[in-house]
């Protein structure tokens, strides 16, 4: 009795499952049909586009960005307003991330092989980090990778077992994190209460000001991308972490 | 075999393999390792990247999107691979 | 120190609410004091800007000093200004009451930094004059608006606000992909140029017409236009109160704003008659369905996010009526209609879920059927609920009444008396759910003594709705003149 | 030094009582004097303002607020010979019955709603009145179906509220397909005022056949709150409502309104003629003679006082509509001069029976026994109402039912004779038997639910005086027919502007 | 014009196996697998779209576009992926 009822079930997931394939099949083929529309319109596109497109205008104003790299010039100066917007994005990625509580202990404890990677690891994504963002005014480079850099040392320091990922204490970390955001704002309408625009940077101060907004922006970045990484609010105390450890460990 | 033609079959290959990693990355159902094939995914992407000339890009999408996009999906992976077992030992106890 | 009038509005409607989000995540402690602050001076931007529209028609300008076509650009035309004036003061009204809403205070600190963020993406995006800074600013948007949704921290709402994130990502990227495509084809990002692109050439019609279907289906996923509304009622259903009216009212509005713009401005010359009627269609359904489910829904937040899905869909059914009327007095009438219910609705909206958070917190919970005499207890709160929700049903006199009768007229004018039947079940289905509601503020309560129970909620609440009914109900040529219309749509 | 009181006055009269209507709905419960001082202030100043008009209409002034809601689309008050008639109604009905509802509610709950409510519905009312187009009479018309639900649903029973649901389930349905038909008859007009003798009688005839259609939508939606056949159904419903707020949907507000929208479009959009020349007045007199002796018979048949009432007021509202569907001046007479007669005689009549009830307990007929010797006042200005119904000279119903006849023979249908006999056979056949029981019966041991009031009278004088009043304006309103502002005097006055006499 | 074809057209195919994806598997992490997939291939149309060939220096707005993006998309997997923890720890304690 219970056999069969057994077998109805299996048989009746069976076909739950075949109709879940198929559907995803023909998903599929629907999908791979939009694939060479899309691939047929891109053609077009490219074929009968306006080829140099913003290349030469981009390239040409160069000089006057105040500095080398084009993507940087693009990045902090044509479209310095998209990156500060984006900033943006980061820190509400973050303070949603802070929203849903206190971040989960590290769950790791640091063997012996990583704390020492972690000794001279560190120093070198730093190291690196700041010369990635001097570079970035003419070489490839910049804020963002610098950021990264240094974010990901910070990751690699909660793997080592530090749960605040190197990170300062709250109070702190909120003015880091809203660093690039706060310089590039105040720089953009600072130059808008002088007359010469928001974020216009006269030509002469472009390169100082950029740089500035570049490290804010670095530190920002680098810190969001630790503070997501360790995945919550910073815990309170030393105290608290402790009590919450002792909780949940076994 | 002409330059320019060695040059299509290397960008054919280079993009080949691209593919070939976000469909394993798609399909692949057991959390971490879809993961992994993610994090490879955006590092080659990166790499095709410096080839069309994007090294800037190619830095940040080897740092945040695989690097650290990835770091955070594994530490996911890793979440849920624990989940899954306490609930089975939950289970089993 | 100098001021340029004309354009320093455009900037500070972003960069105000921006600032503030800064400051309130910076210093927790003072978050509310900031934020009330920032919202005070982000509105009284918006009111500036708005005066400036008024007098002087559209505003725009180049940040950076760069050419046009290099550099990111802000424009306020009639569109844009009149949806920034009702955002600014929805989000005013939703300021002051979340100031006393939230009791926990790691919430009310949670909630500043990410509601002034939410409000610089709203002003930012419908001031965008560029394709991919409005990415970044729908990004924004659904990030914050996802964070805030997910605050009440109950299973329910973060899993409801995890799926909210990923289709709004979805949607995202697939307008992105439109984006790459058009910067393919036209070579440039600024939304006028493309626009000039397109009317220039129509070699480029079918990848111009495809960008069109990609975007507007992004877009549609966000707005929650039927059948791709079935996120929206848990997420703004679960979210906190002033939240719920943020992104009902609000969030969901931008990116409708968002197809009415590439719609009229950009694909103008690719638009057509059958797209047009198959997003009428979707939001016929959209009418009657999101009608229905409003009025079988078992709580009093699920029936307000259900008329909002309903709401969505009366503006769709403009498109179809726009592409049969000729430019002219008659169109600009249909055009400013359907603004004005667009308008409308984020008030009313807006003061509906902010009463409907009072009903909830007073009671405790939200099932409407057992909601007893809370309603009779708080009688302010009742009238905000019946104002908005006459406003809703389109009853006169209200925004959306002048909004469906244009339509209406229209609708017969045109031949398309359809869209008639689909008004008139709508309109009767809404009075049903609303009534539903207002049913309960008859009991045999004890009689509240006082009128209004608690200022700081209340009278938000009772302002929303009232300019959803006796300002935009008796007043609304002015927004006429905003949209830079001809006055006197008959003919 | 003159003020220009032309522009201002419509306005100022709607406003008179919404305004302080707003203010009543923040006045704390327990303030009594407060809540009195403003509603007796709204009724008085309503009262003065409408003294003020009908003078300036009589002089030949134009009184026109106009305001532009949005670019095309206006909100028009107009003062003209008919809507001063209404105006006038609803202003003296409404003191009158604001005095009751003080006397009435004024120690029950929620009273401030009630007021607040109250004051917007007669507001709604008086905007209906002065309504100068379509657009502006159906957002009145919609303002004073959401006026009135609170008020019905007050008691806060569940038959209350089922009731008041039924109520707006009807008039919110209604309400729409009259918004339908106007804005399709906008669509072929553009935007047009009322005016005396119509204004579509010069369409073409291809567009007979939609202005037919559309015509058929604005009676539907008319024909709900006038509780014409088969569209009634609500008005026995929401007799659950306080004694006061039914005596407003019968006889001031709700009820007249749906009957004053059909004289509207009849005379004042279609014209009588160019109504009658489309078949549109025979579809009008068939539903409303239909109406006159269905309700009649329905009202034969009930004990409940007020239901036997609500279903006299479903007949006898429809003579009004009886008078626009005869063509000729003497029946729109008769049809105009019901509007006020039928309204004084069913608020005496309603107020009576709230008294019955508000002190005796007594809400059946059967009841009613021996009523006139307990209360003497009361039960003689009902009887003064009821025998008016009947149509018994010199009381005003008499007029009324004169009017019709004589038009009805005039103008060739001199099948009306046979309804309004039938009809006043029904009326005797449902009202004699309670005035028999009240005053020739022998009085119960003792009542349902009695209440003494501090008072040498039979009740409380804010109870007792209203219907009193009422009732000697229904016999004043016979007797002065002649007279030179008596109801009638100002329905031939119309009629002859209508007919361009 | 064929090596920005050749790229610009694998990214179309990943955005299309990236929605694919997205829309037959339910768990949270290959959902948010298959979205960093689509942005990436949109994001590889631009980079493809910018380059210009080998002798000529590239575009470097889409360049930049790309970047923005990039950051964009780690902020949102972040978000997503905690409130996937969130609620998968809510379900636990529930």
């Amino acid at each position: 009795m219970t056999q069969t009822s057994d077998r109805a079930r299996q048989r009746a997931q069976a076909r739950a499952q075949e109709r879940a394939r198929d559907l995803s099949l023909l998903l599929g083929v629907l999908l791979a049909l939009l694939g060479a529309v899309l691939l047929g319109l891109y053609y077009l596109a490219l074929d009968g586009g306006a080829a140099p497109r913003l290349a030469e205008l981009a390239l040409a104003r160069l000089p006057e960005s105040g500095v080398g790299n084009p993507v940087t010039a693009v990045l902090v100066n044509y479209r310095a307003f998209d990156t500060l917007v984006e900033l943006a994005v980061l820190l509400a990625a973050v303070l949603g991330i802070w929203s849903l509580g206190p971040a989960p202990p590290g769950f790791q404890r640091s063997g012996a092989v990583l704390a020492g990677m972690v000794s001279w690891v560190v120093p070198l994504l730093i190291v690196a980090s700041g010369y990635m963002l001097w570079v970035g005014g003419y070489a490839p480079g910049g804020a963002f990778q610098a950021g990264a850099l240094l974010g990901a040392a910070g990751v690699i320091v909660r793997l080592a077992g530090d749960p605040t990922a190197g990170l300062p204490a709250e109070a702190t970390q909120r003015w880091l994190l809203v660093l690039g955001v706060l310089v590039f704002a105040l720089v953009g309408l600072g130059l808008m209460l002088f007359g010469a625009g928001f974020l216009t940077y006269p030509p002469k101060l472009a390169k100082w000001l950029i740089l500035l907004i570049e490290s804010a922006a670095t530190i920002a970045i680098a810190a969001a991308l630790a503070a997501a990484y360790v995945g919550g609010r910073p815990a309170p105390s030393k105290a608290a972490i402790d009590d919450y450890g002792s909780d949940s460990s076994p | 075999m002409s330059q320019p033609a060695l040059l299509l079959a290397f960008d054919a290959v280079l993009l080949a393999t691209l593919l070939a990693l976000a469909l394993a990355a798609v399909l692949s159902p057991e959390p971490r390792r879809a993961v992994m094939l993610f994090i490879a995914f955006g590092l080659w992407l990166s790499l095709v990247w410096a080839r069309l000339h994007a090294p800037d890009v190619a830095l940040a999408e080897a740092a945040i999107g695989a690097g650290l996009g990835g770091a955070l999906m594994l530490a996911a992976a890793r979440r849920a691979a624990r989940a899954a077992r306490s609930n089975d030992d939950e289970a089993a106890g | 120190m100098h001021l340029d009038l004309l354009t320093d509005p455009l900037v500070l409607c972003i960069m105000l609410p921006l600032l503030g989000a800064v400051l309130t995540a910076a210093l927790p402690r003072r978050a509310v004091l900031l934020g009330s602050l920032m919202a005070v001076a982000t509105s009284a931007a918006a009111v500036t800007l708005t005066i400036l529209v008024w007098q002087s028609g559209t505003l725009r300008v180049a940040l950076g000093g760069w050419d046009q076509k290099l550099a990111i650009s802000l424009r306020a035309d009639g569109l844009a200004t009149a949806l920034v004036v009702m955002a600014n003061i929805v989000g005013l009204g939703i300021s002051v009451y979340a100031s006393g809403y939230f009791r926990d205070p790691e919430r009310m600190r949670a909630f500043w930094p990410l509601w002034l963020l939410l409000w610089a993406a709203l002003n930012g995006l419908f001031l965008a004059g560029d394709l991919f800074n409005l990415y970044v600013m729908l990004e924004l948007l659904g990030i914050a608006a996802a964070a805030l949704g997910a605050l009440t921290g109950s299973r329910d709402a973060i899993a409801a606000n995890l799926r909210y994130l990923l289709v709004g990502l979805l949607g995202s990227i697939t307008y992105l992909l439109g984006v790459a495509l058009l910067y393919t084809a036209h070579g440039t990002l600024d939304l006028d140029l493309v626009a000039a692109s397109i009317a220039a050439d129509d070699e480029l019609f079918a990848v111009n017409a495809a960008t069109l279907v990609l975007m507007v289906a992004g877009l549609a996923l966000k707005a929650a236009l039927f059948p791709l509304h079935f996120w929206l009622p848990p997420a703004h259903a679960n979210a906190p109160a002033p939240v719920s009216a943020a992104l009902s009212a609000l969030v969901v509005k931008a990116a409708f704003y968002l197809i009415l713009r590439l719609w009229l401005d950009l694909f103008a010359p690719v638009t057509g008659m059958a797209a047009a009627m198959l997003l009428a269609l979707l939001g016929a359904a959209a009418v009657v369905w999101g009608s229905w489910r409003a009025l079988r829904a078992e709580r009093l937040k699920l029936l307000a996010a259900y008329s909002t899905v309903a709401q969505i869909g009366y503006l769709f059914l403009f498109l179809p009526l726009l592409a049969a009327t000729p430019a002219g007095p008659v169109r600009d009438s249909l055009l400013a209609a359907l603004v004005l219910m667009a308008v409308t609705h984020g008030f009313a909206k807006a003061g509906f879920f902010l009463a409907t958070g009072l009903v909830q917190t007073n009671a405790g919970h939200d099932r409407i059927d057992d909601l007893g005499g809370t309603a009779q207890r708080l009688p302010a709160t009742t009238f905000a609920i019946a104002l908005s929700g006459s406003a809703l049903i389109g009853l006169p006199p209200s925004g959306s009444f002048i909004g469906k009768w244009l339509l209406m007229q229209c609708a017969i004018e045109t031949g398309q008396w359809w869209w008639v039947i689909v008004v008139t079940t709508g309109t009767l289905l809404a009075a049903a759910y609303v009534f539903r509601v207002l049913s309960r503020a008859f009991g045999l309560e004890p009689t509240p003594l006082r009128f209004i129970t608690d200022a700081r909620a209340e009278i938000p609440a009772l302002l929303l709705a009232l300019v959803s009914v006796a300002v935009l109900g008796l007043a609304s040529g002015p927004l006429w003149t905003l949209l830079g219309l001809q006055a006197g749509g008959d003919a | 030094m003159s003020l220009d009181l032309g522009p201002l006055l419509p306005g100022a009269i709607v406003l008179s009582s919404m305004l302080p209507g707003v203010l009543i709905f923040l006045v704390d419960e327990e303030s009594h004097l407060l809540r009195t001082l403003l509603n007796l202030f709204g009724a008085v100043l309503k009262l003065v303002l409408v003294g003020v008009m009908i003078w300036g209409v009589w002089r030949g002034e134009v009184f026109e607020s106009r305001l532009d809601i949005a670019p095309g689309l206006e909100l028009v008050l107009h003062a003209d010979a008919l809507s001063v008639l209404f105006v006038s109604l609803s202003t003296v009905l409404w003191l009158i019955t604001t005095v009751y509802a003080i006397g009435y509610l004024e120690y029950s709950v929620n009273r401030s709603r009630f007021f607040g409510f109250f004051s917007l519905c007669v507001s709604a009312t008086v905007g209906i009145a002065l309504a100068g187009n379509l657009l502006t009479f159906v957002i009145f018309y919609e303002i004073l179906t959401l006026a009135t639900y609170p008020l019905v649903a007050h008691r806060g029973t569940p038959e209350a509220t089922r009731g008041a649901k039924i109520y707006l389930a009807y008039t919110l349905s209604g309400g729409l397909l009259l918004l339908v038909g106007a804005v399709w008859l906008r669509t072929l007009t553009g935007p047009v005022d009322f005016l005396a003798g119509g204004v579509l009688s010069g369409m073409p005839a291809s567009m007979h056949g939609e202005l037919v259609a559309i015509f058929v939508l604005l009676l539907a939606g008319l024909g709900v709150k006038a509780a014409l056949v088969p569209l009634h159904g609500w008005l026995p419903q929401s007799m659950v409502a306080p004694a006061p707020v039914s005596a407003l949907l019968h006889a001031v507000a709700v009820v007249k309104a749906g009957a004053f929208g059909i004289l509207r479009v009849v005379f004042d959009v279609y014209g009588v003629e160019f109504a009658a020349e489309l078949g549109l007045l025979a579809i009008l007199a068939a539903l409303a003679s239909l109406t006159i002796l269905y309700g009649s018979v329905l009202a034969l048949t009930q004990d409940g006082l007020k239901k036997r009432l609500a279903f006299s007021t479903v007949s006898q509202v429809s003579y009004i509509a009886l008078g626009a569907s005869l063509l000729g001046p003497i029946a729109t007479v008769g049809g105009m001069v019901h509007l006020v007669h039928q309204g004084i005689m069913k608020i005496t009549l309603f107020l009576c029976a709230g008294n019955y009830a508000e002190t005796l307990g007594v809400h059946k007929v059967s009841q009613m026994d021996g009523v006139g010797r307990r209360m003497p006042l009361t039960t003689l200005a009902f009887s003064v109402g009821a025998l008016g119904m009947i149509g018994i000279p010199p009381i005003a119903g008499f007029v009324s039912k004169w009017y019709l006849g004589l038009g009805g023979v005039t103008a060739g249908q001199h099948w009306v004779l046979l309804v309004l006999a039938a009809s006043t056979l029904l009326n005797a056949g449902y009202f004699l038997p309670i005035l028999y029981r009240a005053w020739f019966r022998p009085l119960p041991a003792a009542w349902e639910n009695e209440h003494r009031f501090q008072t040498r009278f039979e009740t409380m004088g804010a109870l007792l005086w209203p219907p009193v009043i009422t009732a000697v304006l229904c016999l004043l309103a016979g007797l002065f027919a002649a007279a030179p502002v008596s109801p009638l005097q100002w329905a031939q006055l119309i009629a002859r502007r209508e007919y361009g006499l | 014009m064929t090596a920005q074809f050749l790229y610009g057209g694998a990214g179309l195919i990943l955005f299309v196996l990236g929605l694919w994806s997205f829309l037959v598997h339910a768990p949270l992490l290959r959902k948010l697998i298959a979205l960093n997939i689509m942005g990436g291939g949109v994001f590889h149309v631009l980079i493809a779209v910018a380059y210009r060939g080998d002798g000529v220096p590239p575009d470097p707005v889409p360049h930049a576009l790309v970047l923005t993006g990039i950051v964009v998309a780690v902020s949102a997997t972040a978000l997503g992926l905690v409130l996937g923890a969130r609620m998968q720890a809510g379900e636990r304690e529930g």
